[in-house]
């Protein structure tokens, strides 16, 4: 992930991975398109609106939903307010550095939000309570426990399965009073971006990396897929280019894989 | 202070949970939970949830605060926005600030620092859900996650909070009974060499409460010491099952 | 007081203190029990609503009280607001940065604001202008002026100091419209803690360290007493730990202590 | 999203400045533009307005930042507080922080780093007025001052961004298009060599729309390319004809 | 300019200066009392409320004016409010380091404020637009593009030029509603202040110091005239002093300078 | 600016507090006053009251800011929150960066710093109430402070601000001719060698009065100069008399 981390894999060990490569296999047995096994844990964090704990084999990463009655931008007066935020904490791994947010905290944050925003999976036109006044703003804080590859996908599938699970209180509204009842109603969701990362070593493309994959990659791509097929966001990273025909090859392999993992996601 | 809108104890006696003045929560604690921290623990005490990994002893940076005689121990306690009912900022509060320091000084004395000089010992505490006690479940999983990185330590730290409840000194308070009480004892000891490495009061306590205070949180502490002990136990009988296929 | 301060004590000045010790002598010739030499000098700051210069020996805190109007915290609409803040400047020791506030000024704010607010010392129901919407708050500044040891006691005495000679403007209300009259009234005040800071070095308790014994000492604890002799506060800090029956002396030398020192604060 | 209150597109098929969909706007650009630089370079492309500099490759603060086998290359992208309608705070937001590294990402497969071992090369980019595509220009300029400061480098990088505009794909968004459109796709090449360095996308794009995109932004680049060189020509034949005085 | 840069020029370069400087020569061929050439562009950036680009010598600073309807200080309800900035960014020099602004960088922007509020070129009183509620805020800032000396001078120019062909929206006000309008007027200038620097290296006062005299000087000073011949600000900088009849012979050529550097300011 | 609500000089040409045009406040300086510091000085100043200690020189932290010619001199000028009318925030604010520098530069003329290369001489100043005149006062106090620490100077430095209150030079503004008057010119100088090492100005100056504002202040810098040095001899004699003992 970051520049300091690609230092960290011996020559020995990146001569082994980028043969077994070449010979199609993966560190771990998997072949080039195959996924890791992913648990999903939803409901975990009484205290949150909602939540969930993805594993994508040893990565871990837990999403938190928190809802809060705030003001709207002065620019989009009839819509609520989606704030992403995302850390990778030191808890995480021995890479990670305590402190405020780097520039791979924003990044992630941001992709992770682009998606969301991209799909209307949070349907923030249904979250306003008075117009221009007074709407939920809907907080989404991602961290990583277990850093082992892959947060970007990890990270988006927690968002995701948290914003599915999360309920709103009622509320009742006379003139400018706003009274949050009891009852609880589910957060209106769109459509359900799923993240698939690839990444290039040589000329291979990997889905879901391992941390070792990730340091010997060349460059890393993650394509955002709705359950339209469509492509709600993309962001290439890494230091090194893609043949266009090497995107096109992985969007498509990206869409496949995003088909598949859908099946798992936790029902609204 | 706030007036509690509820009762704390009924009439039978019973905490707002349930509980009987002297009984702790539901606690459990696994060791080893993580992959790439070279010691960690996870704790449940009540609704509290906790994770803590340790790396270490491992080169300091920036190197200048290397020790010449000791590992330095570092300690950050944090807790997730969503921990809480009111969203937390994610940057530390003055509160975290704190308890990162007392935390870390409750478990300094048992470890032997001294054994590995100009190194550093990071403990990363992150609360996932918190209702009351979160400093104390945060020491107990420590220690254990201080043991599972195979730190030699003089001792396990055990912590709870002794509370003051509409008059009566109760163990183990939860979030309302935090909130709405009258005090707030927490304490860590070594159980094994009987010494309190935290100690912190918040309310008003008489002199013979606080005696009082440390029995009732003697029996405490034994208990989760117990689990503790299981946890790090249950860990190794893992890996040994393991070790033997 | 901070790890990097530790080391400062040369080996051969530890060992002549602790032999001393270990004869019931302190450096300064005091008893074990004995406090420094205590001088308070109120009213000393024009701009505040109430000052203090506190000097424990060589010890000086200064501490200021300000008041304004402000907004209550919404889940306390009817309280005033109390705001603590302590500052560990470099001009008070060379052991101390510039710089932001670090653990050792947040911790100890934090100590002297629990045990202001233990004791309610300030009436914060009392301060209530127009309930929900305006109170006073009120703010206390400690600066450090010369650290010899135990800011603890010194810093709380300063802050109880100034607190007890503090004046508020009479105000005047018509609906909304809140006019700050001439006339002053003084804050009104209930419980008055005081702090009191034993080390132990070795199996020695020491009442009111100084800086070398604070740099001597296994741990440290503050105990904040009432008139009532109510403990509104505790504070174990230092690497080592204390047993239980160290911890109740301690509590009884600190309840005996307060009782003298009690005598001296200015009268309101 | 919010609703266009304008037509983006008229019944002639023309965008809102006039161009149709394939055509890219006004482009301008100037090496050498600054005297205390090692390199630099000023694009207008519409009413974009940026200027770079690039200094190094030079020493290294703080040294432990350095690497062994390569440069370090840095990158930072700044939006002026006039450059946009609202004025932007002068320290930087979260956009520019994530900017400042997908622009270095763009940057970095186009320099031999390798050749300059434990350097830093400094890439500055000062946007003074943005109208849409400002990451795509910054890029664009960016390769050019690094070329103007005699970095070693195995092709420029050029850059254009994709758009969505009432379901069609259009070429070089302007600020309304961006903040009204359907979708942008800013992509970076390296022209002669056929890579794709920074390719990001927001809004809805089908598999099929990326293909097009691709063929749509090559051509654009291609001109945009032949101004860089321009660029760097007239600035060589300035420094030539000085050269002769 | 910084402590870091004054270790920047050579010994032997210093010789050459300083040989020269005695002779009457100053390195580009200048006078002591002689002003580089001064180039002023205004009406560069669309999006802003006023722009100015202004070359001397090759120093560029450009100067970048916004307009935002806010809330007056409390202590003055009755005017609109000016905030300068400036900032010293690494793109116009290699002394220059990214980060937030330091000392130099709070310096200029405060004696740009400064001067600017003594001559009231921004007439704060019309920009009212509701009485204690609305006003128009004024922000002015100041990007350094290319640093070869003089930035105080460069950034005063820009500011004023900029503040000079400044235009605002026309407003209807009706009850506690502020509607902006298609038509601008340009903003309400009173006194125009020009900032002229000299430095002093060993005895000899140079106008408009380059960046290698900036180096070798012993101290500096800027005064800021008004068109009525009036001091609306001075700043003296760096490590040495000036006789007072230094001071009082550089007044005297700065207010002649500001007479010639007047007749290039861009007309309202 | 703001209409001053008060007549700042009355019909017999006395000034709010009672003062002529050309008298300055009460000033009260003493030396030696804290323990830690290596050199210390107090000041009262009309109800200015200021605080200054000096520690150097000293080892330079961090070490790469040492510079190898002379002694590195580092000024922080502080306010505390209650000293001003509305409670300054305890972080430094824009003024006091600027005030820091310009006190800092005020003082470096008067230090023989090529005497300790590689050092630190850190100054840090303490406003504990502020009416008017902190920046002077400061200059004074530190440069007693500094002659208490043994550091070696060619000169005291001492200052006063000069002012315009309703159309006429005044000298040592108090806070509220500050506020309410038209200009004020703070001037520091090294009285015996005549040097100006501190000179700004704010409001409106014509070139005669300049010229008036430096005989004004050379009256007032003798006066204030001659209460250094008494400050300096009480310190000398105390302990004189104490090694006597």
């Amino acid at each position: 992930m970051s520049s300091k981390a690609s230092e960290v894999l011996s020559l020995l060990k990146r001569d082994v991975l980028l043969g077994n490569l070449k010979r199609g296999e993966r560190l771990d047995g998997r072949g080039p398109e195959d996924y890791r096994e992913i648990k999903i844990e939803t409901g975990i964090i009484g205290k949150a609106e909602g939540s969930a704990l993805v594993h994508i084999g040893d990565t871990k990463v837990i999403a938190g939903v928190k809802a809060e009655i705030g003001t709207p931008f002065p620019d989009t007066p009839n819509q609520g307010v989606q704030i992403v935020n995302a850390e990778l904490i030191p808890l995480a791994s021995p890479i990670f550095e305590p402190g405020p947010p780097g520039e791979d905290d924003i990044e992630l944050a941001r992709v992770i939000d682009r998606g969301l925003r991209s799909a209307e999976t949070i349907r923030l036109d249904e979250l306003v309570l008075i117009p221009g006044k007074k709407v939920w703003t809907i907080f989404i804080d991602i961290y990583s426990l277990d850093y082992n590859g892959n947060l970007f996908d990890a990270s988006g599938l927690a968002a995701l399965s948290a914003l599915l699970t999360t309920n709103l209180k009622k509320t009742e509204i006379t003139g400018e009073n706003i009274i949050l009842k009891e009852e609880e109603q589910p957060l209106p969701v769109g459509r359900k971006p799923v993240y698939v990362t690839l990444v290039k070593i040589e000329d291979i493309l990997l889905v879901d990396p391992s941390y070792e994959e990730e340091l010997l990659a060349d460059a890393r791509i993650t394509f955002i897929v709705d359950e339209s097929d469509n492509i709600c966001g993309i962001q290439k990273g890494g230091k090194k280019g893609f043949k266009p025909s090497e995107i096109l090859k992985a969007a498509d392999i990206a869409i496949e894989t995003a088909t598949k993992l859908r099946k798992i996601l936790p029902s609204t | 202070m706030k007036i509690s809108p509820i009762k704390l104890i009924d009439e039978n006696g019973r905490r707002i949970d349930g509980r009987l003045p002297h009984e702790i929560r539901k606690v459990k604690i696994e060791s080893g939970v993580l992959k790439n921290a070279d010691g960690s623990a996870y704790i449940e005490l009540g609704n509290n949830k906790i994770i803590v990994a340790v790396y270490g002893p491992r080169e300091v940076y920036p190197k200048h605060q290397a020790l010449a005689d000791r590992a330095l121990l570092r300690c950050r306690y944090s807790m997730a926005p969503f921990s809480v009912e009111e969203r937390k900022t994610p940057s530390p509060t003055r509160r975290e600030i704190e308890l990162s320091k007392v935390i870390r000084e409750a478990l300094e004395p048992a470890i032997f620092l001294e054994e590995y000089p100009r190194t550093a010992i990071d403990v990363f505490i992150e609360v996932l859900e918190a209702d009351g006690g979160t400093r104390t479940a945060s020491i107990t999983a420590a220690s254990v996650a201080l043991a599972d990185a195979g730190i030699p330590m003089r001792d396990l730290v055990t912590a709870i909070a002794i509370g003051k409840v509409e008059g009566l000194l109760v163990v183990d308070l939860n979030g309302l009974e935090d909130q709405y009480g009258e005090g707030d004892m927490p304490i860590a000891m070594m159980p094994q060499l009987g010494y309190v490495t935290l100690f912190q009061a918040d309310g008003r306590f008489t002199a013979e409460e606080l005696k009082e205070a440390f029995k009732l949180a003697n029996d405490a502490i034994k208990k989760i010491y117990e689990e503790q002990k299981q946890a790090l136990k249950r860990k190794y009988l893992k890996v040994a099952e393991i070790g033997e296929i």
